[in-house]
C-alpha cells in the first residue's frame, strides 16, 4: 500500500498513542480512553492490512525492513514477518484492542494506566517482528517494565510481591538469554545478530557449544513459557494483575517464550534441540499433568485459570519436543488458541469479579439462573479450554498429542491423562459456579453488559471458526514451520 | 659505608610503626602524627634510592620536596577538619564519631 | 678509616633514636608528649638525610617539617585538648590484631628489602643544591606550579572549614 | 443424493441454533420447529436408505487441514450400516421430541431442551456419517457434551450437576484410550480412514500384536461411551436427566455409539489376535453384572439403565464371537423397545410423580395405552417369538453357540435374568392393586401416547426383517467380508424361547402369585441381596480407590508447589532458618529492613555484609590492610 | 637555558590554565561582590569555553614537560568528561540550600580546581605527576566533603574521608618509592621498558602493585578500600556526593588504565586473575549490602561500588574491546548517576530527608520527577531501551568475546540482584500511598541539568552510534 513501512508503523503506532496521551490532562478520562481505544483499533486494522499484503504460500520473511542501527557491532533494525510472527501479531493486536475495552473498569490513575498499556503493546509486537537478536532482546525487556507497573499499581492484595517476583524471574531468565545471544554473536562467522544469517550457518556451531547456548536460551524462554520448575511466578502474577493485564499476560506474554523457541533456539541450534528433546518432553509432561493436578485443588478462580495455562502450555512444549510437522503445527496452534481462549476466560473472570468482588469458587453457586448469557459464554469458553472437538482448543491439543505420540510414546500416554484431569477441574469449576441451587447472596447479580459481550464475541467467533475449519490458520503457519523443520534437518 | 638495605629496613620499620599508630590511636591528631611517621618512612626511601640508584640525578630528593609540600597541605586541611569535628562533637576520639553506620 | 668507623656506629645510633622515639610517639598516653617525641624522631631523620648527602633536604626537613608542620599540629593539640583527655585510655580495643598486621607487614617488607637487588650506580660528583634548583625549574616545572595551587587550595579550604561564622 | 446427506446432518443444527438464540421468545413454536427439522432429516434418511438398498453407497471427503506432509481429511460415507443407523437415530429422535412436548409441558423455558436434543441428533448423525476415526472422535466428544448438558438440564438439582460431571469425565477416560488407539493406527497404518484401514489390513503384512493393542485401545473408547464394565458407573447416575433425554441418549443412540464404533472398525478387531476375545469377555462380564444388579433395583429408571448396560454387553458378546450381523440387528431392535420402555417409564413418572416401583401398582386400569405398549416392549426384550427382541437375541445366542459354549450358557442366563426383571417391573407397576393411596395416575395426553404406539408397533414388527420369513434379509444387507450365512439351529431357538418364558413365569410366581417369596429370599440371602442392591459397591470402591486419593494428590501438589518450589526458588524457606539462628543479634534491622522485602537468602547475606560497615574509621583501615596482607600471602604461596 | 620547550608545551595545557585562572578570579570576586549567582554563571561560562576549546583542538600525541604529561586523545576524553561533570555539578548545586551563601564562591572555585586535578590525572604519565594529581583531587574532596560546616554528618564524613584517604595515598607513595627504587626513573615509559619481562623479584613487584592498587582503588571504591564510600556519600552534601560518585571514580580509572596500558608493568597476566576476583567481590558486596538500605544516598553509594565492579571487568579484559567497553560504561554511568543525584537533590531540597520511605507516592504529586528518577534507576539496572543497558551490553560482550565466562555470569547474576533494590525505590515511588501532599517544583537550573541527563540517557539507549564513534576514536591510541 503506497510503500509505507507497514511493520515499523505497527510497532511504533502505540508510541504515537503514548505521545498523544502525554498531552491530555489527567482529568479528561473519556478522551484518554477514546485515544487509547483508537490507537489499539488502528493497530488491529494495520495487522489486517499486513495480512492483505502477506502472501501466505510463500515461505520466508516478507515486508522486510533493514536499517543499520549500531554498525560498529553489526546490529541493525531488521524486522520481517512470516506466517509464525503474523499469527502472533494478529493475536496481540486483537487482544490489546479487546482488553482495552475491558480496561474501562479501571477507575484510578487512568492516564498512567493507558501509557503503560500502550508501552506493553509496543514491546510485544516488536518482539514478534524483530529479526535481529539484539532488537529481539530489547523489545523482550521493554515488555517487563510496563507489566511490572500494571501489576504493581492496579493489582490485587499482594500486588507488590507478585509484581517484583514477575519482574525478577523474567529478568533473570532474559539476562542469561543475553549471554547466549552474545555467545552466538561472537561465534558466528561474520559476527552477526541477524536470525536469518544465524540459521543459515547453524551447521557451523560445534555440538557442545550448541548445547551450552541452548541451555542459556532455554533458561530465558522456559521461564516465560512457563515450563515446569520455573512456573511459580505465573499464579501470583495472574491473580494479582488487573483483568486486562492478566488477559495480555496470559494471551501474549507467555507466547513470547514459545515463539523464542520456534524462532531462535530450534532453527539456530538444531543438534542441541534434538539432544534436549527428551528432557523438554519430560518437563512438558510434568507441566501438563502437574499443572492440571494443582489447578484441581484451587479455590481461587483466577489462580485456577493460571494453573490451567501452565497445563495448556505444557502441550506447546510437548509438540515442540516432538520435532515433527504435526507436533510443531499443534504446538504453534496451541499457542494461538490458548491466547484466545484463556484471554476470554480472564475477561469472564474480570466480569464476575467486577460484580461479585470475590474470586472464591465456593462462594458462588447456581448463577445460571441469574445470569444465563454470562453462563452461556463461560460454558462455551470452558469447553473450548478443556479441548472439546469443534472448538479450536481441541485441534491444537489433538495435534500436539498426535505429534508427541510419534516421538515420545510413553510421555504422551501419560500426558493424555492430563486432558482427563483438565475436564475434571473445569467441570468442577462450572459445577461450583453455575450449577446447583442459587446462592441467595447473588440473587441481584447484574447480567453481562453489551460492552463486555462485544469484547467476547470476536474471540467466540475465532474459537469456533478455527475449531471447525483450522485450515484457515494452519495454511498461514505451515510454510514457516516447514522452514524451521528443514533448518533442524527433520524429514518434513 | 652503610649499605642501601639498612636504610630500607629502617624505613620499613618506621612505616609499620606509623601503621600501628594509625590502627590504635584513639585521638584524631594521634592518627595524624602516625601518618606523618609513615610519610617520613617513604621519604627516607626516596632519599636512599636517590643516593644509591641515581646518584647523579636528584630525582628522589625532588620528589621528597614535593611530598613534604603535599604533607604540609594535608596537615593543614586535616587540622581544619579536626577543629570542625571538635566543634561539632566536642571530642576528637575517633571511635566516638560514628553516627553514620550500616 | 677511623672516622669512617665512628660515622657508621653513629648512623646506627641515630637510627635507634629514630625508631625508639617514633614508637614512643605512637604509644605515649599524653598526646602532647607524643608530638614532642615525634619532633625528636624527625630530627634524627634529618641527620639521616645528611648521611645520604642530601643536605638541602635535611635543612628543609628541619625548617619546614619540624618548624612549620609540627608547630601547626601542636597548635591543633592545644585547641582540642580537654583536661579530661589525659586520663582517658588512648588506645582503642583493636591493639592485638593491629600489632599482628603491622608486624606481618614489617616482616614482609624487610624480607623483600634483604633480597632487594637494584642497579646500584656509582657517580663521581655529589649532587649539589644548584643541580636541584635547575632540575626543579626545568624538568619539574609543571609539578612546581601544581604544588603551589595545592597549597593555595589547602589554605582556602582550611579557612572555609574552620571559620567561626555560619 | 449427496445433498440429501448434507441436509440430513445440517437440519438439526439449524434447529439447535434457532432454539438456543431465539428459544426464550419462540416458546412452543421453537419446539415445533426443531421437530420439523428432525422430521426433514428422517425423510432424508429414508431416501438414503432407499438409495443404499438400490445397491450404491456414497463417499465424499475434502481435506480438513494439512500439517507438513500429513493431510487430514473430513468426509462422509453412507453404506448399509450407516443407512440403518441413520434411520434408527432420526426416527427415535423424532418420536422422543414429539413425546417430550407433552412431558416438558410444565417447564418454564423448555426450548433449551429441544436445542440440546437437536444438537445431540446432529452430533450422532455426524458420528455415524464420519468416514475416518478422527472425525468420529470429534463427534464422539460432542455427543458426550450433549449428554452432559442434558443430564444436568435441571441445573439447580446438585445431584444432576454431579451426575453430568461424572458422565463426562468417565467418557473422557474412555476417550483418552480412544485417542491413543487412533494415534497408533494413524502412525502404524498411515491413515485414519476406515476404508483405507480395511484395505490395508486386508492386504495383511502387519504385526498382529500392535493391531491388537490398537483394537483394545479403540474398544476403551467404546467401553467409556457404551458404559461397559469398568466405566459403566455413569449410566445409572445419568438417569438424573429428563426421561425423554434418557430414552434417546441413554437407551437408543449414544450408548450404541460404542457398538457402532466396534462394528465400523471391525476389520481392526478381526485382524488382531486377541482383541475379539477381549471384546466378548468385557461384554459378558458387563451383561452378567448389570443384569444381576437390575434384579433387585427398585427405581424404575435404574432398572432400565442396568438393562440397557446388560443388553449392550450382549451386543458386545455378539460382536466378540463374530456375530457382526447379530450385533447390529440387536442394536436396532434394542433401540426401539428400550426407547419405548423408557418413554413408558417417563409417562408413569410424569403422571404418578414417583419413581420407586414398590410404591406403584395397578396402574393398568388408569393408563391403558402406556401399560399395553409397555407389555409389548417387555415381551420383545424378554425374547418372546413374534417380537423383534426374540429374533435379534436368538441370532446372538446362535452366534455364541457356534463360537464358544460357555459364552452361550452365560448369555442365555442373562436372557433369563432379563426376562425375569422386566416382568418383575411390569407386574409391580401395572398389575395388582395400587399400593400408594394418594397417587392418582391418569392417561398421558395424545402427544405422548402416539410415539408409544408407533414404537410398540416397531418393536413388534422390526424383528421380522432378520427372521427366516424374509429369509434373513437383514444378514444379506449387513455383513462383514465373506457373506457367510449361518443356518438356523432350531435347538438354540427353542432353548432361547424356553429361557424367556421361564423368566416370565418365575417373575409371575414371585410377584403375582405369592409376593412373600422375594422378601423371604432377601432375608436369608442378606449379604448377596445387599451386594446387589448396592451395585457391588463399585461406586464406593471407585470413590475410595481413585477419586479420594486423586483429590488428596491435587491438594498435596498445590501445597508442594507453593511451599517447596516457590519457596526454594526465592529462598523463603531456607532464609527463615538462617534468620532465626542470628535473630537476637540483628533483630532490629531484620524487622524494619525486611518489612517489604521477601526475606530472600540474598537479602540475608546483604544484611550480614552491611554489618561489616561498622562506622569506625580504624576498623576500615584495619580491614584494608588485613586484606592487603591476605592478598600478599596468597600471591606468595 | 633551554626554557623554550617549557613555553612551547604551555599551549597544550591551556584548558587547565584557563580553569585555574577562572578559579582564582572567582576567589577574588567572591569576597568583593555579594550576589553569588554571577559567580556561578562565570564558572559555567569558563567551563563552556574550555569545553569548546578542547573539543575543537585537534589532538597531537606528544609528551609534555619532559615526560610529565602526555597529550593524547585518551587525555582529551577525560578532559571532556571532567568538564561535563563539573558543569553538571555546578548546575545541580545552584539551588542547593545547605551550602552556606557566603562560602558559595569558594565552592565553585574548588569544583574548578578539582576538574583541573582530574585533567592532570588523565594526562599524567610520570609517577610524581600521578601522585600530585591524586593528592590534589583528594585534598579538594576532603574539603568539599566537610563543606556543610554546621552539619554533624558532613564533618564526620570529611574526617573519615581524610583519615582513610591519607592513609591510602601514603601507602601508594610508599609503593611509588619502591618502584622508583627498583627502576631508578619516574617516567612510566622508562619504567615499563626496564621492568618489562624481568620477573627477578616477584615479591617486590607484588608489593608495589598492591600498594599502588590500594591508592587508586580508594578513588574508585574497589572492594578492600570501599569502606569509606557509604558513610562519606551519606554525610557529604548531595551535590558533592554526586561529584564524588563520578569525578574521582573516573579519574581513578584513568590512572589505572594509564598504568595498565602504557606498558604491562603490572605483568598483565600475573594480575588479571586477582583483579577479576576483586571485580566480582566488589560487585557482590556492592549489590548485596544495597539490598537492605533505607537511605537513598547510601543505596546509591553501594550501587556506585557495584558499578565500579562492572567497570573493573572492562579493565580486567585489558584488550582493545575491553577498553572500549570501559569507556562506554564510564560515560553511561556518569550520565545516569548525575541524573539520579539531580532528582535526589530536588527532592531533598523540598522534603529535607533522604530516607527512601519519604519518597512514597512521589509519582502521584510530582509525576515528572518520579518518572525521571525511575528512568535513571532503570538505566542503572540495565533495562534495554536506556543508556545503562548499552554500557552493560558492551561489558558483557567484551567479557564473552575474550572468554571471561565466569566474569560475565557473575556480572549477569549481580545485575539481577541490583534490579531488586532499584525497584525498591521505584516501588515506594509508584506503588505506595504518599503521606504528605507536596508538589515538588525543581529549580530551573536543576531542571535544565535533569532534562539534559534524561535526553542523554534515552538517546544513548536508543541510538548509541555517535557516542561509540567518539569513544572508539579516543581509545584507538592504545593498540596493546
Amino acid at each position: 500500500m503506497f510503500g509505507l513501512p507497514l511493520l515499523s508503523l505497527i510497532i511504533f503506532l502505540p508510541v504515537l498513542g503514548i505521545l498523544i496521551l502525554f498531552f491530555i490532562p489527567k482529568a479528561q478520562t473519556s478522551t484518554i480512553r477514546g485515544v487509547s481505544v483508537a490507537t489499539t483499533l488502528v493497530t488491529f486494522l494495520l495487522s489486517l492490512l499486513i495480512l492483505a499484503h502477506f502472501n501466505t504460500a510463500q515461505p520466508g520473511f516478507q515486508l522486510e525492513e533493514k536499517l543499520s542501527w549500531i554498525p560498529q557491532v553489526n546490529i541493525n533494525y531488521h524486522v520481517g514477518v512470516d506466517g509464525l510472527s503474523y499469527s502472533m501479531i494478529f493475536l496481540t493486536a486483537l487482544l490489546c484492542f479487546l482488553a482495552c475495552f475491558a480496561s474501562f473498569s479501571i477507575k484510578d490513575r487512568i492516564k498512567e494506566y493507558f501509557i503503560f498499556y500502550l508501552m506493553l503493546e509496543v514491546g510485544m509486537i516488536g518482539t514478534f517482528l524483530a529479526l535481529d537478536l539484539f532488537l529481539f532482546y530489547v523489545f523482550w525487556e521493554i515488555t517487563l517494565v510496563p507489566m511490572y507497573f500494571l501489576i504493581g499499581i492496579w493489582g490485587g492484595s499482594r500486588k507488590e510481591y507478585a509484581a517484583i517476583k514477575f519482574f525478577l524471574y523474567t529478568l533473570a531468565g532474559s539476562v542469561f538469554m543475553l549471554l547466549g545471544i552474545l555467545a552466538l554473536y561472537f561465534n558466528s562467522a561474520p559476527h552477526t545478530f541477524s536470525i536469518v544469517e544465524l540459521i543459515a550457518q547453524n551447521s557451523l556451531f560445534p555440538r557442545l557449544f550448541q548445547n551450552i547456548i541452548f541451555a542459556a536460551l532455554f533458561f530465558g524462554f522456559a521461564i516465560k513459557v512457563p515450563v515446569f520448575p520455573f512456573h511459580t511466578w505465573l499464579p501470583d502474577a495472574h491473580v494479582e494483575a488487573p483483568t486486562p493485564a492478566s488477559v495480555l499476560l496470559a494471551g501474549v506474554l507467555l507466547k513470547m517464550g514459545g515463539y523464542g523457541f520456534f524462532r531462535i533456539s530450534y532453527p539456530i541450534l538444531p543438534e542441541a534441540a534434538k539432544f534436549f528433546a527428551p528432557a523438554i518432553a519430560l518437563l512438558a509432561l510434568i507441566g501438563i499433568v502437574y499443572g492440571a493436578f494443582v489447578a484441581m485443588a484451587q479455590t481461587d478462580f483466577k489462580k485456577m485459570v493460571a494453573y490451567s495455562s501452565v497445563s495448556h502450555m505444557g502441550f506447546v512444549m510437548l509438540g515442540l519436543a516432538s520435532l515433527n510437522p504435526i507436533g510443531f503445527s499443534g504446538a504453534y496452534l496451541q499457542m494461538f488458541n490458548h491466547g484466545i481462549i484463556t484471554g476470554a476466560m480472564f475477561l469472564l473472570v474480570g466480569v464476575l469479579y467486577d460484580r461479585a468482588h470475590t474470586r472464591d469458587l465456593n462462594a458462588f453457586g447456581g448463577l445460571r439462573e441469574v445470569v444465563p448469557v454470562f453462563s452461556g459464554m463461560l460454558i462455551f469458553f470452558s469447553l473450548a479450554s478443556l479441548g472439546l472437538p469443534g472448538l479450536s482448543g481441541f485441534v491444537s491439543e489433538f495435534l500436539s498429542l498426535l505429534g508427541g505420540f510419534k516421538a515420545f510414546r510413553l510421555f504422551t500416554i501419560i500426558s493424555v491423562t492430563g486432558i482427563i484431569v483438565t475436564a475434571g477441574y473445569i467441570l468442577f469449576m462450572i459445577q461450583r459456579i453455575l450449577l446447583g441451587p442459587l446462592n441467595p447472596k447473588w440473587k441481584s447479580l447484574a447480567e453481562i453488559n453489551t460492552r463486555e459481550i462485544l469484547t467476547l464475541v470476536p474471540l467466540l467467533i475465532l474459537t469456533l471458526a478455527l475449531g471447525v475449519y483450522p485450515k484457515l490458520i494452519l495454511d498461514i503457519l505451515n510454510p514457516g514451520l516447514n522452514l524451521i523443520l528443514k533448518a533442524i534437518g527433520v524429514a518434513n | 659505608m652503610i649499605p642501601l638495605h639498612h636504610y630500607l629496613i629502617l624505613s620499613a620499620l618506621l612505616f609499620c610503626i606509623g601503621l600501628y599508630g594509625v590502627f590504635t590511636r584513639r585521638s584524631a591528631i594521634g592518627i595524624l602524627l602516625s601518618l606523618e611517621i609513615m610519610l617520613n618512612a617513604a621519604n627516607i626511601n626516596f632519599v636512599a634510592f636517590s643516593k644509591f640508584v641515581t646518584p647523579d640525578n636528584p630525582i628522589g630528593q625532588i620528589f621528597v620536596i614535593f611530598t613534604i609540600g603535599v604533607s604540609a597541605a594535608a596537615a593543614v586541611v586535616g587540622l581544619a577538619i579536626i577543629v570542625a569535628i571538635y566543634r561539632n562533637y566536642k571530642t576528637i576520639f575517633v571511635d566516638e564519631i560514628n553516627i553514620m553506620k550500616w | 678509616m677511623w672516622s669512617n668507623y665512628i660515622a657508621t656506629s653513629l648512623f646506627y645510633g641515630i637510627a635507634g633514636v629514630i625508631v625508639i622515639f617514633s614508637i614512643l610517639s605512637v604509644t605515649l598516653k599524653n598526646i602532647f608528649y607524643s608530638a614532642l617525641s615525634l619532633i625528636v624522631a624527625l630530627l634524627g631523620i634529618a641527620a639521616i638525610y645528611i648521611y645520604l648527602n642530601a643536605e638541602f633536604l635535611a635543612l628543609i626537613q628541619i625548617l619546614i617539617y619540624i618548624g612549620a608542620i609540627m608547630t601547626l599540629i601542636i597548635f591543633g593539640i592545644m585547641l582540642t585538648l580537654k583536661i579530661s583527655d589525659k586520663t582517658l585510655q588512648q588506645h582503642n580495643k583493636q591493639q592485638g590484631l593491629s600489632f599482628l598486621v603491622s608486624g606481618a607487614l614489617a616482616a614482609i617488607l624487610i624480607l623483600i628489602f634483604i633480597r632487594f637487588k637494584t642497579t646500584e650506580a656509582v657517580s663521581l660528583k655529589a649532587v649539589s643544591l644548584a643541580d636541584i634548583g635547575k632540575e626543579l625549574l626545568t624538568t619539574y616545572a609543571l609539578p612546581f606550579e601544581v604544588i603551589s595551587i595545592i597549597l593555595l587550595a589547602a589554605l582556602i579550604g582550611a579557612v572555609v572549614i574552620s571559620s567561626k561564622d555560619m | 443424493m449427496v445433498n440429501a446427506a448434507y441436509s440430513l446432518a445440517l437440519l438439526p443444527v439449524v434447529g439447535f441454533i434457532v432454539n438456543i438464540f431465539f428459544g426464550s421468545k419462540l416458546k412452543l413454536k421453537g419446539a415445533l420447529f426443531s421437530i420439523a427439522c428432525i422430521a426433514g432429516s428422517f425423510l432424508c434418511a429414508c431416501l438414503l436408505l432407499r438409495h443404499v438398498i438400490a445397491g450404491n453407497s456414497i463417499e465424499q471427503s475434502a481435506t480438513w487441514f494439512t500439517c507438513g506432509k500429513y493431510s487430514f481429511s473430513a468426509g462422509l460415507v453412507i453404506d448399509q450400516l450407516t443407512a440403518i443407523m441413520l434411520i434408527v437415530v432420526t426416527l427415535v429422535s423424532l418420536l422422543v421430541q414429539i413425546y417430550s412436548i407433552g412431558y416438558l409441558h410444565g417447564e418454564k423455558n423448555s426450548t433449551r431442551f429441544f436445542a440440546f436434543i437437536s444438537l445431540f441428533t446432529f452430533s450422532m448423525l455426524g458420528l455415524v456419517l464420519a468416514d475416518n476415526l478422527i472425525l468420529v472422535y470429534v463427534f464422539w466428544e460432542l455427543v458426550g457434551l450433549c449428554s452432559y448438558l442434558l443430564i444436568s438440564y435441571w441445573y439447580n438439582k446438585p445431584s444432576a450437576a454431579l451426575a453430568g460431571k461424572k458422565a463426562f469425565i468417565t467418557n473422557r477416560i474412555g476417550d483418552a484410550g480412544f485417542f491413543l488407539g487412533i494415534a497408533t493406527l494413524f502412525y502404524y497404518l498411515g491413515t485414519a480412514n476406515f476404508r483405507e484401514i480395511a484395505e490395508k489390513l486386508h492386504h495383511g503384512g502387519f504385526d498382529p500384536h500392535i493391531i491388537t493393542i490398537a483394537g483394545i485401545l479403540l474398544f476403551c473408547g467404546a467401553i467409556g461411551k457404551s458404559a461397559q464394565f469398568p466405566l459403566h458407573v455413569w449410566l445409572p447416575d445419568a438417569m438424573e436427566g429428563p426421561t425423554p433425554a434418557s430414552a434417546l441418549i441413554h437407551a437408543a443412540t449414544m450408548v450404541a455409539a460404542g457398538v457402532y464404533l466396534t462394528v465400523r472398525s471391525y476389520s481392526v478387531f478381526s485382524a488382531g489376535n486377541f482383541s475379539l476375545q477381549f471384546v466378548s469377555y468385557i461384554g459378558i462380564i458387563t451383561s452378567l453384572l448389570a443384569a444381576s444388579i437390575a434384579l433387585v433395583q427398585n427405581d424404575i429408571k435404574k432398572i432400565l439403565a442396568y438393562s440397557t448396560i446388560s443388553q449392550l454387553g450382549l451386543m458386545m458378546v455378539a460382536l466378540g464371537v463374530g456375530g457382526y450381523t447379530a450385533g447390529v440387528f440387536h442394536l436396532m431392535t434394542h433401540a426401539f423397545f428400550k426407547a419405548l420402555l423408557f418413554l413408558c417409564a417417563g409417562a408413569v413418572i410424569h403422571n404418578t410423580g414417583v419413581q420407586d416401583i414398590r410404591q406403584m401398582g395397578g396402574l393398568f386400569g388408569k393408563m391403558k395405552i402406556t401399560a399395553s405398549t409397555c407389555f409389548i416392549a417387555c415381551l420383545a426384550i424378554a425374547g418372546v417369538p413374534p417380537f423383534s427382541g426374540f429374533w435379534s437375541k436368538d441370532e446372538i445366542l446362535l452366534a455364541a453357540f457356534n463360537h464358544n459354549k460357555v459364552l452361550y450358557g452365560l448369555s442365555s442366563l442373562v436372557a433369563f435374568m432379563t426376562a425375569f426383571y422386566m416382568f418383575r417391573l411390569y407386574i409391580l407397576t401395572f398389575t395388582g392393586k395400587p399400593r400408594d393411596p394418594h397417587l392418582h395416575p391418569h392417561e398421558s395426553p395424545k402427544v405422548m401416547t402416539w410415539p408409544l404406539i408407533i414404537l410398540a408397533s416397531l418393536s413388534a414388527v422390526s424383528g421380522l426383517i432378520g427372521s427366516p420369513l424374509t429369509n434373513h434379509w437383514f444378514s444379506h444387507f449387513i455383513y462383514f467380508h465373506p457373506e457367510h450365512h449361518i443356518e438356523v439351529n432350531y435347538l438354540v431357538m427353542y432353548s432361547s424361547i424356553a429361557v424367556g418364558l421361564l423368566g416370565i413365569a418365575m417373575a409371575w410366581l414371585f410377584y403375582k402369585a405369592c409376593p412373600n417369596i422375594p422378601k423371604a429370599l432377601a432375608e436369608n440371602y442378606k449379604p448377596i441381596y445387599n451386594l446387589l442392591l448396592n451395585k457391588y459397591y463399585i461406586d464406593e470402591i471407585y470413590d475410595t480407590v481413585i477419586v479420594r486419593p486423586f483429590l488428596a494428590l491435587t491438594r498435596f501438589s498445590f501445597s508442594f508447589d507453593s511451599k517447596i518450589i516457590d519457596g526454594s526458588v526465592n529462598g523463603t524457606a531456607t532464609v527463615t532458618i538462617w534468620i532465626s539462628t542470628i535473630k537476637a543479634w540483628i533483630d532490629k534491622y531484620i524487622v524494619d529492613g525486611l518489612v517489604n522485602l521477601t526475606a530472600s537468602m540474598v537479602g540475608a547475606i546483604g544484611i550480614v555484609l552491611r554489618r561489616l560497615q561498622s562506622g569506625f574509621i580504624q576498623n576500615y583501615i584495619l580491614l584494608i590492610f588485613t586484606s592487603v596482607i591476605i592478598i600478599v600471602l596468597l600471591k606468595l604461596i | 637555558m633551554n626554557v623554550a620547550p617549557f613555553i612551547a608545551d604551555i599551549k597544550y595545557i591551556l584548558p587547565e590554565i584557563i580553569l585555574t585562572i577562572a578559579a582564582l578570579v572567582i576567589l577574588i570576586f567572591s569576597v568583593l561582590i555579594k550576589n553569588k549567582r554571577a559567580l556561578a554563571y562565570f564558572s559555567l561560562a569558563s567551563l563552556g569555553i574550555t569545553l569548546l576549546y578542547v573539543s575543537k583542538t585537534p589532538v597531537i600525541t606528544t609528551s609534555l614537560f619532559s615526560g610529565m604529561l602526555v597529550n593524547d586523545s585518551f587525555a582529551a576524553f577525560f578532559k571532556i568528561i571532567s568538564i561535563i561533570i563539573a558543569l553538571a555539578v555546578i548546575l545541580i548545586s545552584l539551588e542547593y540550600k545547605e551550602i552556606s551563601p557566603n562560602y558559595r564562591g569558594e565552592f565553585y572555585c574548588f569544583i574548578l580546581l578539582a576538574t583541573t586535578a582530574i585533567m592532570f590525572m588523565g594526562a599524567a604519565s610520570n609517577l610524581l605527576m600521578i601522585y600530585l594529581g591524586v593528592e590534589f583531587l583528594s585534598l579538594i574532596s576532603y574539603i568539599i566533603a566537610a563543606y556543610w560546616r554546621g552539619n554533624v554528618k558532613s564533618s564526620e564524613s570529611g574526617l573519615k574521608y581524610f583519615l582513610i584517604g591519607t592513609a591510602c595515598s601514603i601507602t601508594m607513595l610508599y609503593g611509588i618509592s619502591l618502584l622508583y627504587g627498583l627502576t631508578g626513573s619516574l617516567d612510566l615509559e622508562q619504567i615499563n621498558a626496564i621492568l618489562y619481562g624481568n620477573t627477578s623479584q616477584p615479591a617486590a613487584i607484588s608489593i608495589i602493585i598492591l600498594t599502588i592498587l590500594i591508592g587508586l582503588g580508594f578513588k574508585i571504591a574497589m572492594v578492600p578500600v570501599h569502606f569509606w564510600c557509604p558513610d562519606v556519600y551519606e554525610g557529604a552534601p548531595t551535590p558533592v556526593t554526586a561529584f564524588f560518585s563520578v569525578g574521582p571514580k573516573i579519574a581513578g580509572f584513568a590512572v589505572l588504565l594509564r598504568f595498565l596500558l602504557t606498558g604491562s608493568i603490572f605483568f598483565y597476566e600475573h594480575w588479571a586473575h586477582l583483579l577479576g576476583i576483586l571485580a566480582i567481590i566488589t560487585m557482590v558486596v556492592g549489590n548485596l549490602t544495597a539490598l537492605s538500605q533505607t537511605n537513598i544516598k547510601r543505596l546509591l553509594a553501594y550501587s556506585s561500588i557495584a558499578h565500579a565492579g562492572y567497570a573493573l571487568i572492562g579493565l580486567v579484559i585489558g584488550t582493545h574491546i575491553g577498553q572500549v567497553s570501559l569507556f562506554v560504561y564510564l560515560l553511561t554511568y556518569t550520565v545516569m548517576n548525575l541524573g539520579a543525584f539531580a532528582v535526589v537533590i530536588a527532592v531533598s531540597n523540598k522534603i529535607k530527608s533522604d530516607e527512601i520511605k519519604d519518597y512514597a507516592g512521589l509519582s502521584l504529586h510530582s509525576p515528572y520527577l518520579a518518572a525521571a528518577l525511575a528512568v535513571f534507576l532503570l538505566s542503572l539496572a540495565g533495562i534495554p531501551p536506556l543508556a545503562g543497558f548499552i554500557g552493560k551490553f558492551y561489558i558483557f560482550s567484551a567479557a564473552i568475546e575474550e572468554g571471561f565466562i565466569t566474569l560475565a555470569i557473575a556480572a549477569v547474576i549481580n545485575s539481577v540482584i541490583a534490579a531488586y533494590y532499584y525497584f525498591i525505590v521505584i516501588k515506594t515511588m509508584y506503588l505506595e500511598k504518599p503521606q504528605a501532599k507536596i508538589e515538588i517544583k525543581p529549580a530551573p537550573s536543576l531542571n535544565f541539568a535533569l532534562i539534559i541527563a534524561l535526553i542523554l540517557t534515552l538517546a544513548i539507549g536508543i541510538y548509541p552510534q555517535p557516542i561509540l564513534d567518539f569513544v572508539i576514536h579516543t581509545s584507538s591510541i592504545f593498540i596493546p
